[in-house]
């Protein structure tokens, strides 16, 4: 890098190398082709300037074979930048398995951070290198946007459901995180930083905080103080549908429709319980809509999401901490669970239980 | 003027299959046809809409024209309409894919 | 009264050519108000999509018979509209002046309906905002989201049959004082394509909205 | 040709066959309204342009220190609500189309005199209602008015602006309307569609587009206003409504609105080109279809913008194929300009120097258009600066630029003058110098990471920000100067022939300035368009009085 004058901002992720050479490859064919036009142009005019005041131009008015070549050479170039570009999307748009969870609340004009062992961070995150993490995204008021140059990510944060995006940090630093949506007057206040830390420091800092209990506990507590075990029991007696085992599960709906329980289901079955009725159930719960908060559903969202899993951790074997992607494919209800102790033996990241079932 | 002139007991026939229709339409709808019921209600309002464009509003006399404009109208309606509930309905699909 | 010179504009060639621009200019509007109520329904088709048990249990709360009515006085409406325009090209000024004026009460009774549907509305607590209430407070907020589409879709057709009625009240004026021959009926056959396609977006409204709870069998399914 | 023994034209011309403010504010001759529109769109232009100088010295330094962050933030919302809705949409169609439609097909009108002057009323309607919204204290909202942020949380005069456009609004599909109709019932006998200039074609497409898009802004635009009056509430989340079916009205509208804004300036490109090559565009048929291809088209990529938006990614996926498949038609009009100047006989007048100026800014605001529309790696790049420039290269390089070359080109037909070539081969270079020094900083910026709407941005991304602020100040003096030279030209310009390039368009086969009724009798078109001739076959209808020589 040209340090007085970058032209690529640094590279901290795994896909930043990708999205660069995309970029690049565009930006060769965009080079060639400005100078082919550019070059072109300034050779006829030039050449064919107009030398008396009578002249005219030659009678050329076509030439199909010409035309269908800059018609069909162009349309293969940009056929290889779309699978191209999709490919990288389609990998940024698919968290790996095995990804460390956070919980991220934007707010005008703040981001939170909840780490699923309970430490809380505002405009700051702290991530472990070699690590994929994925962001679970809420807003509490209006669109904003998570993106850190560094690592070639963005993802809007939208007001009434969640979005999710990822990315694994190559190397220890700390980078920019800005709000890229427009939400109001201090939005170019809605700046913050991602340090990317070693295993060990990042360990160091999990224990050294001030943890209030992990996310799922947090999310027990609520679960209790709502009064929502007296309708979701563990067993089939309740007025509401049974939550244990069931995210990632598929839901049969009322109206015939199905649909995959992910964080976003559950979400809006809280805040909107008639919406996507389970059959077999009546439309009897309340909505929860102004009386828990965006960091309130993320807690109530991990702690379903870890009935969900303990099933699959029954047959589970021994935890394998950074396990590469390559698991066993998405959805297969084995998201991890958030229940690990508070302290965890060094280069253990906290969250990472997940197993091949 | 060149406008063909449409005698008056087209518009009464039309105006009668209109009404009839109407009933129709919610008689059906009293019946449980599940999703079916709102497609045979857009089906017939569609037919409703035809008569009315084809006879009361002249179309079916017109101009190559005013054909395409008309047609031209509701597939851009369709454009809208299709490619936003596109987004919709296939926005769960990335994680069930990987689901299996 | 009015022969062909006093009516053709100075741009044009002849009567043909104007007729021509002024129906397809008029097509043209109509193609821009498909899309105008288009953004609407769009919307519809998508929270319909949605929240389907909700819209359901909302459409119950309107009034299908007077709905129905004012289907029925429309396509009435638009029975006298096309009359006036026959009534127009075969000269018969009576039978225009008269369909006109037929068109004219039967717009207003449905406008009036549908303000007593609204004035309902608006005693049961049915108008989206704050003072929005709902017998199931689950289904509220989508109940609210149905209102907000119902007041929006209807309104605006409300908005353009108001309009239309203006016109049509000019167009009597103008009838009255013999504006019209068979030569000359552009604007009644103009307002016409209009007043028959606000007809078009009612037959789409009054299944969308009354009638998408009725087979769940009446006023409660809990 | 019947028209060379027409009898000699009286020296009466839209000018001065009648004086006084009410025979320009009543008139509906359409040369009339055009200059109409040329006053108020000017006047927007300015504001605009006044708004985007005082942010880009806000930018100079990282802290925020000339102003608020919440005045910058109006700012930059009122800059681009202006130059959308009150320039770049109406700029080309309204002042060149409106002159222009009409003569090039040989009409003595538009099809609805009356309703072209109620679109320039409707217009200033909407311009009074964004001026009070501005003199209220402006609206903060960002031109995209993005919910829940315009909805429910700006307190900002959101709803007199909204209302501003949703009347301008109007006046767009008036436009559109009549132009659609005056192309299909009005052109003069021999005038088929394969002899109209691309001129024209181009206004088609255009046309087509203000009519099926403009609406969808409308209900739109009117939902927001309910949503904050009577808390109609449908993009609400609270009840359960998505505001990313906002963006996606949003954007059936305005991605197709860019289209509004370059298809006009394509269509005066390929008029430049040609009389200044004296060689027929190459490709006629090509170029004309690639116009309603863009057009067509246009309306099924509105999903770019919305990659990151949480959209379905196998919908995003479409939308960015189909993005790929739209930038083949523009591809093919920048390879045809460029063949037309192969064996032309090319002069370097001002008009012409806009024209290369504008393909080769387009070509780069066409090829990064690539980049925004491949899927991976615009994640990273939109947001940012790198989508600033893209767009002003095609709104400013491509529009703007083709504008400035068609008021040169045809100025001698609107105003009978001509300008001082000098001085605007002057304006010429220092506006394109402006525009590259302006916006080429901000795509290494944008991909730098610098997200744009930011009134205070980390140091690093300073000198790039310098440069920005620099080429800002040039492109404003290069602005000014063609106002201050053409309204001089006005008065002391030299008084020009009817066919001064001379050109084969019907509009050069009258005075210039041309008589109200535009032509002295209906022209019959029996040649193909850009059929270039020796000069004498190429003159006027009419000979020429003497006081048509030029001076």
């Amino acid at each position: 890098m040209w340090s007085g004058f970058p032209l690529f901002p640094e590279q901290a992720s795994t896909v930043a190398g990708r999205v660069d050479a995309l970029y690049t490859f565009l930006l060769i064919v965009s080079i060639v082709m400005t100078l082919l036009i550019a070059g072109l142009i300034v050779y006829f005019i030039i050449k064919y300037r107009r030398r008396t005041d009578d002249e005219l131009g030659a009678p050329v008015t076509g030439a199909l074979t010409l035309e269908l070549l800059w018609t069909v050479i162009p349309f293969i170039i940009m056929m290889v930048m779309f699978v191209w570009g999709a490919s990288v999307y389609f990998t940024l748009s698919r968290p790996p398995q095995n990804a460390l969870e956070i919980q991220v609340v934007g707010k005008q004009w703040m981001w939170k951070f909840q780490h699923m062992d309970g430490q809380r961070e505002i405009n700051e995150l702290h991530v472990p290198v070699g690590r994929a993490v994925k962001l679970i995204l809420a807003s509490q008021d209006v669109i904003h946007s998570f993106f850190v140059p560094a690592f070639r990510i963005k993802s809007d944060v939208v007001p009434g459901r969640y979005t999710t995006v990822w990315f694994e940090a190559t190397k220890p630093g700390t980078y920019h995180l800005f709000c890229a949506e427009y939400c109001g007057t201090q939005h170019s206040g809605m700046i913050g930083q991602v340090i990317v830390m070693e295993p060990t420091q990042y360990q160091a800092w999990l224990s050294g905080g001030t943890a209030e209990g992990s996310l799922t506990a947090a999310g027990q507590k609520l679960f209790q103080d709502l009064a929502c075990h007296t309708c979701h029991r563990g067993d089939t007696q309740g007025r509401g549908p049974v939550l244990d085992g069931l995210f990632g599960k598929t839901v049969q709906l009322q109206n015939g429709q199905t649909v995959r329980a992910d964080e976003n289901y559950i979400r809006e079955s809280i805040l909107n319980p008639s919406a996507k009725l389970v059959t077999g159930f009546q439309p009897l719960m309340p909505t929860f809509q102004g009386l828990v908060s965006e960091e309130q559903i993320l807690q109530l969202v991990a702690y379903i999401k870890s009935l969900g899993t303990q099933q699959a951790q029954v047959t589970s074997g021994a935890p394998s901490p950074n396990e590469p992607a390559g698991n066993p494919p998405l959805g297969t209800a084995q998201e991890i669970p958030a229940s690990a102790p508070p302290l965890q033996p060094a280069l253990t990241p906290p969250t990472a239980k997940d197993e091949k079932p | 003027m060149s406008e063909k002139i449409v005698s008056t007991k087209v518009y009464i026939v039309i105006f009668i299959a209109l009404l009839i229709l109407t009933y129709v339409t919610y008689q059906i709808a009293l019946i449980d046809l599940g999703w079916g019921n709102t497609i045979v209600a857009l089906a017939i309002a569609s037919s409703k809409a035809l008569l009315v464009a084809l006879y009361f509003m002249h179309v079916r006399y017109s101009s190559r024209l005013t054909w395409v404009v008309t047609a031209g109208g509701f597939f851009w309606l369709a454009i809208m309409i299709g490619f936003t509930l596109s987004d919709y309905l296939t926005r769960g699909w990335l994680t069930a894919a990987g689901g299996r | 009264m009015s022969d062909a010179h006093s009516v053709l504009a100075h741009h044009f060639d002849n009567l043909e050519q104007q007729r021509e621009a002024g129906t397809l200019g008029m097509w043209i509007f109509l193609v821009t108000e498909v899309l105008f109520f288009g953004g609407l329904f769009t919307a519809y088709t998508i929270y319909r999509m949605l929240y389907p048990v909700a819209f359901a249990d909302a459409s119950l709360h309107l009034d299908t018979t007077l709905g129905a009515i004012n289907t029925a006085v429309l396509i009435c409406s638009s029975l006298t509209m096309a009359l006036a325009v026959y009534g127009s090209q075969v000269g018969n000024r009576m039978l225009l002046i008269l369909c006109l004026l037929l068109t004219i009460v039967l717009g207003a009774a449905f406008l009036g309906i549908k303000f007593t549907e609204y004035a309902h509305k608006f005693a049961e607590h049915l108008v989206p905002g704050s003072a929005f209430s709902y017998g199931k407070p689950e289904l509220r907020q989508q109940a609210e989201l149905f209102f907000s589409l119902y007041f929006a879709m209807t309104g605006l057709h409300a908005l353009h049959m108001v309009i239309g009625v203006g016109i049509l009240a000019v167009l009597v004026f103008q009838a009255w004082r013999g504006h019209f021959s068979p030569v000359y009926y552009a604007p009644v056959e103009l307002t016409g394509l209009y007043w028959h396609f606000v007809d078009i977006v009612w037959i789409f409204l009054f299944p969308l909205l009354y009638l998408i709870g009725l087979h769940l069998g009446g006023a409660s399914h809990v | 040709m019947k028209d060379a023994v027409a009898p000699v034209l009286p020296r009466e011309h839209y000018l001065n066959v009648n004086y006084g403010i009410r025979s320009w504010l009543l008139t509906i001759d359409h040369k009339r309204i055009a200059l109409l529109y040329l006053v108020s769109v000017t006047f927007f232009f300015f504001l605009g342009g006044a708004f985007a100088v005082s942010f880009r010295l806000e930018l100079l330094t990282p802290q925020g220190d000339l102003v608020q962050a919440e005045t910058y933030n109006k700012l930059f919302s009122m800059h681009g609500i202006i130059m959308v809705w009150f320039f770049l949409v109406p700029v080309i169609p309204n002042v060149l189309g409106n002159f222009l439609v009409p003569m090039m097909i040989g009409a003595r009108d538009l099809a609805f005199p009356r309703l072209n002057l109620a679109s320039w009323y409707l217009f200033n309607l909407g311009g009074l209602f964004m001026l009070y919204a501005v003199l209220s204290g402006g609206v903060d909202t960002g031109w995209t008015f993005y919910t829940p942020y315009s909805s429910l949380f700006s307190n900002t005069s959101v709803v007199i602006t909204v209302l501003g456009i949703f009347i301008s609004g109007f006046a767009s599909i008036l436009t559109g309307l009549n132009f659609i109709v005056t192309i299909h019932t009005m052109r003069a006998p021999g005038m088929t569609w394969f002899r109209l200039p691309l001129f024209i074609w181009s206004h088609y497409a255009t046309s087509l587009i203000l009519v099926l898009a403009t609406p969808v802004l409308a209900i739109v635009l009117l939902l927001v206003m309910a949503e904050r009056l009577f808390h109609i509430g449908i993009f609400d989340p609270a009840l359960g409504g998505d505001p990313l079916l906002f963006q996606h009205l949003f954007w059936f509208y305005s991605h197709p609105a860019v289209y509004i804004m370059v298809l006009p300036a394509m269509g005066v490109v390929s008029e430049l080109i040609a009389t200044f090559s004296r060689k027929r565009i190459f490709g006629y048929s090509a170029v004309a279809f690639a116009s309603v291809a863009i057009a067509v088209f246009g309306f099924l990529v509105w999903g770019h913008h919305m990659f990151i938006t949480g959209q379905s990614v196998y919908g995003s996926m479409v939308f960015s194929f189909l993005s790929y498949a739209v930038a083949v038609p523009s591809a093919i009009k920048v390879f045809n300009w460029t063949a037309t100047l192969y064996k032309g006989s090319i002069a370097y007048d001002t008009p012409m120097l806009y024209a290369l100026g504008f393909i080769g800014l387009f070509t780069i605001g066409g090829l990064t258009g690539l980049f925004l529309a491949a899927l991976g790696l615009d994640v990273h790049v939109t947001d940012t600066y790198f989508v600033i420039a893209h767009f002003h290269y095609i709104m400013v390089g491509g529009t703007v630029m083709a504008y400035l070359g068609g008021i040169h080109y045809w100025w001698p037909k609107i105003s009978g003058r001509m300008y001082p070539e000098g001085w605007a081969k002057l304006g010429a270079l220092i506006v394109f110098v402006g525009f590259n020094l302006t916006f080429f900083p901000q795509f290494i910026l944008g991909y730098l990471g610098m997200p744009r709407r930011y009134y205070a941005y980390p140091e690093e991304f300073q000198i790039l920000n310098v440069m920005s602020s620099a080429g800002a100040s040039i492109l404003g003096v290069g602005y000014i100067l063609p106002m201050v030279y053409l309204v001089w030209s006005m008065r002391y310009g030299p008084s020009v022939v009817a066919n001064p390039w001379p050109a084969t368009g019907l509009e050069w086969r009258t005075t210039s300035p041309p008589p109200t009724e535009n032509f002295a009798q209906t022209p019959v078109v029996t040649w193909e368009a850009y059929e270039f001739m020796p000069r004498e076959e190429t003159e006027v209808v009419g000979k020429l009085t003497p006081a048509d020589q030029p001076t």
